[in-house]
């Protein structure tokens, strides 16, 4: 029971349905296979956010540019808005020390073509006039962008489904093996075994586990994000904000800027965005503690009372709910994309940490484009999964 | 006479404005959880966080697939169960002088 | 609508203390203590706030607290839910359009 | 430095009021907490008396039993905050608690017992969300609890135990109803009930539901219909009533949330409501920390609560090692035999077999 396809995508969030999508377009028979529900991964819990302050120049910032103008054109083809808006983003400033760490990074991104610059205390206080006194300046990029994840993953699969994409839910996957002509038979918890020349590992923070069905390897570590959801309240401020702590704890830019001994444990740094439903995801944390997705009482409490100091407007503003989700991270912070030597016809897109959303798109297109072509560019030889495949899969923090 | 069935522009879900007609249409492409309505429609997502709409949205994923309610039915839920202002959390009251 | 004075079972409804809160700008008394949703039933207000997406009248529905249809602006804070919030002395008291508004001032 | 309790009890209604009594009494340190200003629950808004046997305080109406529960727990000096919202339960052991919608505090319990009671049901028609349409649950608190009467022309949907007492409430209060509707055959509250509300005029229309309320700013008219076997309305029956609030007295759902949140496994049982916390005998849930008791165990009555509740109570103080074998069966059967007996007559042996099917239930 079950059925054949050209290809086999494992894993229905939205980097899944990106690949999917254009995979159907450039006239593939497709099915997904998601273990969970609709949107039950990371990308059901995360933070809208197409974010380009918060990527290191190189790789991930120049495909964020390209992803950006792919939102453009799905928001036509797919009919619907998406929740696709730019507000723009400022990322604050508190001490001099912090300002020395963002003007380096801002001159960085600028030399990769970034619209970003450094405010004034006053300038960035005419944007967000909520703002707690101690910030002395910020960043502000009018291209921060962000598109509603639900919006954009129900459109991708109601289009991909009228064009022939099959998506199956609540099949999880336990067994890959190859038979003598190189097709691929996958199964599932439920019984079913499809097949296909090639499958599509996109499983995100399970992607370790798929690849050793197959004995690949792609080292993937979870790491439990915690956000806290308010109230519908009226604008706060023109732009999305974040803090010069949550980039050090997304990338690390340098290691001078303080923090506190909580906020180093629980990879706390602030992040606010406005969702489609005019409420707000404050967030937010990042925590290695394996496949465990519940929220913490402690998770909860250091997001909002940071919150509340650096906009004490909020203090008066409800929450209404704590979720979390596991981003998948690698250990190079780079997403994994590419075909596995030795393994024609399988491949992994996953990894993408906190930019599933902003650079799905451009994983979906960027992985037809090899499946379909077989060609890969050599600007994405750096994110081959071969580049792990000497290393032993041991859960790299 | 007035058919209800074409009557399906009120609301089931109160806090979000969601009808039953976007209800039925987000159950008729295949979604057929409580979670995959909410995610989809946003009912569900409002102030109340479903406790108006989940047990009503249930019996109409139910109804429509033949699905028994008892596999349709909510069983997770998410902290806070109440919904509470920012400010709460400043200071915990840890020590029992403050609860006497 | 109007306050239950005698009742065969509670008796008659005992006096209490007065506060002045006011309701959209309208002063008017209400009994210390009792929630803010009774006191408006009591002087017969219609509704309590219009809905976001369709600016659609609501009221009380739970009374208890819980489904959070009975919210109103109170003293510049919105999505208070009347129902379970007693009146006190100088309260603000406003008809909520949409999510409300931020109180300028601080 | 986190607060600590042996046992905390969330709501004070009839079920977690008896809980945090038995449990004192039997010597535990008992921390009982709801979110109102007043304790009692659904207590205090029963003005009716209560039937049953002497020990089920029959006769005596719900807001003086609830005083007299109130009166004990004072003699007994039970820790009680009001005002306290219990928001969460973190490692099955930490309740999350806010207190005067002002102050958060954690309390870690050694056991805990939900009480948290039921929610009302709703029942979907266009213009159900105008002002004035309410549960029947929402008009017995306005009139009883805060002596308001919420409209002056009432229908009410709904003919079971909660649409006929609130019907008779709002007429003692002063309110008219104009007709009571319930989409069912039969009637399906306790004749007595039902009897009194027939005798002061009141129409009933079984086989009948709502169609649609219409009205501006507030409700101003409802259309009622009647119904076939398959519940679609029947052409040219609709009858339009000049009502200015509609009261939804559709059933109850165990309020579930705080003990699916903090992780009990959950037991479908429709008779008693839908979704409830599996346990057992004890009423100890699949945490072997949480204890339920009430109607979020399956809705039922006051007085079943009440029994329910001691019995949760003594087998949480029990646990925690007090009160001797033989103390602890006789004051648990005792407790246990007295709710069995309530649930007698055709209507309680149903409720006495769902509830023996969630307890023969054998975990996965």
């Amino acid at each position: 029971m079950g059925g054949s396809y050209d290809v086999i995508v494992i894993g229905g969030g939205i980097i899944g349905l990106s690949c999917g999508y254009y995979l159907t377009k450039q006239g593939k028979r497709v099915a997904i296979l998601e273990a969970g529900g609709f949107a039950d991964g990371a990308s059901g819990a995360c933070d809208d956010m197409i974010l380009f302050q918060s990527k290191k120049p190189g790789i991930n910032l120049e495909l964020a540019f390209e992803s950006l103008e792919l939102y453009r054109s799905l928001v036509s083809e797919l009919e619907d808005s998406l929740g696709f808006a730019t507000y723009g983003g400022m990322v604050l400033i508190q001490n001099q020390q912090e300002l020395r760490v963002m003007e380096e990074f801002v001159r960085q991104q600028q030399s990769y073509g970034l619209d970003v610059e450094i405010l004034s205390r006053s300038d960035m206080r005419k944007r967000q006039p909520f703002l707690s006194e101690r910030f002395i300046a910020s960043t502000y990029s009018p291209m921060d962008s962000q598109a509603y994840p639900f919006s954009v993953m129900h459109r991708l699969a109601r289009k991909g489904r009228e064009l022939g994409m099959q998506v199956f839910h609540g099949s999880k996957v336990n067994a890959l093996d190859r038979d003598g002509n190189g097709d691929y038979a996958v199964h599932t918890t439920s019984g079913h075994v499809h097949q296909a020349p090639v499958v599509v590992n996109a499983a995100g923070a399970w992607a370790g586990h798929v690849a050793d069905l197959v004995g690949a390897t792609v080292p993937m570590e979870p790491r439990r994000g915690q956000l806290v959801i308010t109230e519908k309240v009226p604008a706060v401020g023109e732009t999305n904000l974040w803090t010069a702590k949550y980039l050090v704890s997304k990338l690390k830019p340098g290691t001078e800027i303080a923090v506190t001994e909580e906020e180093s444990r629980l990879g706390l740094g602030f992040a606010f965005t406005r969702t489609e439903g005019d409420s707000y995801l404050v967030g937010s944390t990042r925590e290695s503690v394996g496949y465990d997705k519940r929220t913490t009482m402690e998770g909860i409490r250091a997001i909002v009372n940071q919150a509340v100091s650096i906009l004490p407007v909020l203090g008066e503003v409800n929450f209404i709910r704590a979720i979390a989700g596991l981003r998948p991270a690698t250990p190079d912070g780079k997403m994994v994309l590419g075909e596995h030597a030795g393994l024609p016809g399988f491949f992994t897109a996953a990894g993408h940490e906190g930019d599933g959303i902003s650079l799905a798109p451009i994983t979906g297109r960027l992985l037809a484009q090899m499946v379909c072509e077989g060609v890969v560019q050599d600007r994405l030889k750096e994110l081959s999964p071969d580049r792990f495949s000497g290393t032993v899969n041991t859960e790299v923090s | 006479m007035m058919d209800v069935d074409d009557k399906k522009d009120f609301f089931i879900c109160r806090c979000e404005e969601v009808t039953l007609r976007e209800i039925e249409e987000v159950i008729d492409e295949g979604y057929h959880s409580i979670d995959d309505v909410k995610r989809i429609t946003r009912a569900g997502m409002g102030l109340c966080q479903g406790r108006s709409c989940s047990k009503v949205i249930a019996r109409i994923i139910s109804q429509k697939t033949g699905m028994p309610l008892e596999e349709v039915l909510q069983t997770s839920y998410r902290f806070p169960v109440r919904t509470e202002k920012m400010r709460v959390l400043e200071e915990e009251g840890d020590s029992d002088a403050q609860n006497r | 609508m109007r306050r239950i004075g005698e009742h065969p079972v509670l008796g008659p409804l005992p006096d209490s203390e007065m506060v002045r809160i006011v309701v959209d700008g309208e002063p008017m008394l209400a009994r210390k203590g009792e929630m803010i949703a009774a006191a408006l039933l009591a002087a017969g207000k219609q509704y309590f706030r219009k809905t976001i997406k369709t600016q659609e009248p609501r009221g009380i529905y739970c009374g208890i607290g819980r489904c959070t249809d009975c919210v109103m602006t109170v003293n510049g804070i919105p999505n208070v839910r009347t129902c379970v919030t007693p009146v006190e002395e100088g309260m603000e008291i406003e008809t909520q359009m949409g999510y409300g508004h931020w109180k300028q001032e601080r | 430095m986190m607060l600590e309790r042996e046992v905390v009890v969330v709501g004070a209604g009839p079920a977690g009021l008896s809980a945090a009594l038995e449990a004192a009494r039997a010597g535990a340190s008992v921390l009982l907490v709801d979110e109102n200003s007043k304790p009692g629950g659904q207590l205090f808004k029963q003005i009716h008396k209560f039937f049953g046997s002497r020990d089920h305080r029959a006769g005596v109406r719900g807001i003086d039993i609830g005083a007299q529960l109130l009166d004990e727990a004072q003699q007994l000096d039970i820790e009680v905050w009001l005002d306290a919202e219990v928001c969460g339960i973190f490692n099955q052991c930490d309740v999350w608690i806010v207190r005067d919608k002002d102050r958060s505090v954690t309390v870690r319990a050694r056991r805990i017992i939900l009480a948290t009671g039921a929610t009302e049901n709703a029942i979907n028609f266009p213009g159900w969300s105008l002002p004035g349409v309410m549960g029947a649950g929402a008009a017995q608190t306005m009139i009883n609890l805060h002596r308001v009467l919420p409209g002056q022309r009432f229908l009410m949907v709904g003919s079971g135990n909660v649409g006929v007492i609130v019907s008779y409430q709002l007429l003692q209060a002063g309110g008219s109803v104009e007709a009571i509707v319930e989409a069912a055959p039969r009637l399906g509250g306790y004749g007595v009930h039902t009897a009194k509300v027939r005798r002061a005029g009141v129409p009933f229309y079984t086989s009948h539901t709502v169609l649609e309320a219409r009205g501006t700013d507030h409700v101003e008219s409802a259309t009622i219909v009647q119904i076939d076997s398959a519940w679609k309305p029947i052409g040219g029956t609709e009858k339009e009533l000049s009502v200015d609030t509609i009261c939804i007295a559709a059933g109850l759902t165990p309020l579930v949330e705080l003990a699916f949140a903090a992780g009990c496994e959950s037991f479908y049982s429709p008779l008693l409501g839908g979704m409830v916390p599996w346990h057992d005998r004890s009423m100890r849930t699949s945490i072997p920390s949480i204890y339920i008791a009430g109607d979020i165990s399956g809705v039922e009555e006051a007085s079943t609560a009440m029994e329910e509740g001691r019995m949760a109570g003594l087998s949480a103080a029990h646990s925690l090692g007090y009160l001797d074998h033989e103390q602890f069966t006789t004051g648990f059967q005792a407790a246990e035999a007295r709710m069995l007996a309530l649930r007698s007559g055709m209507f309680g042996q149903k409720r006495r077999d769902a509830k023996a099917a969630i307890i023969a239930h054998e975990r996965g």
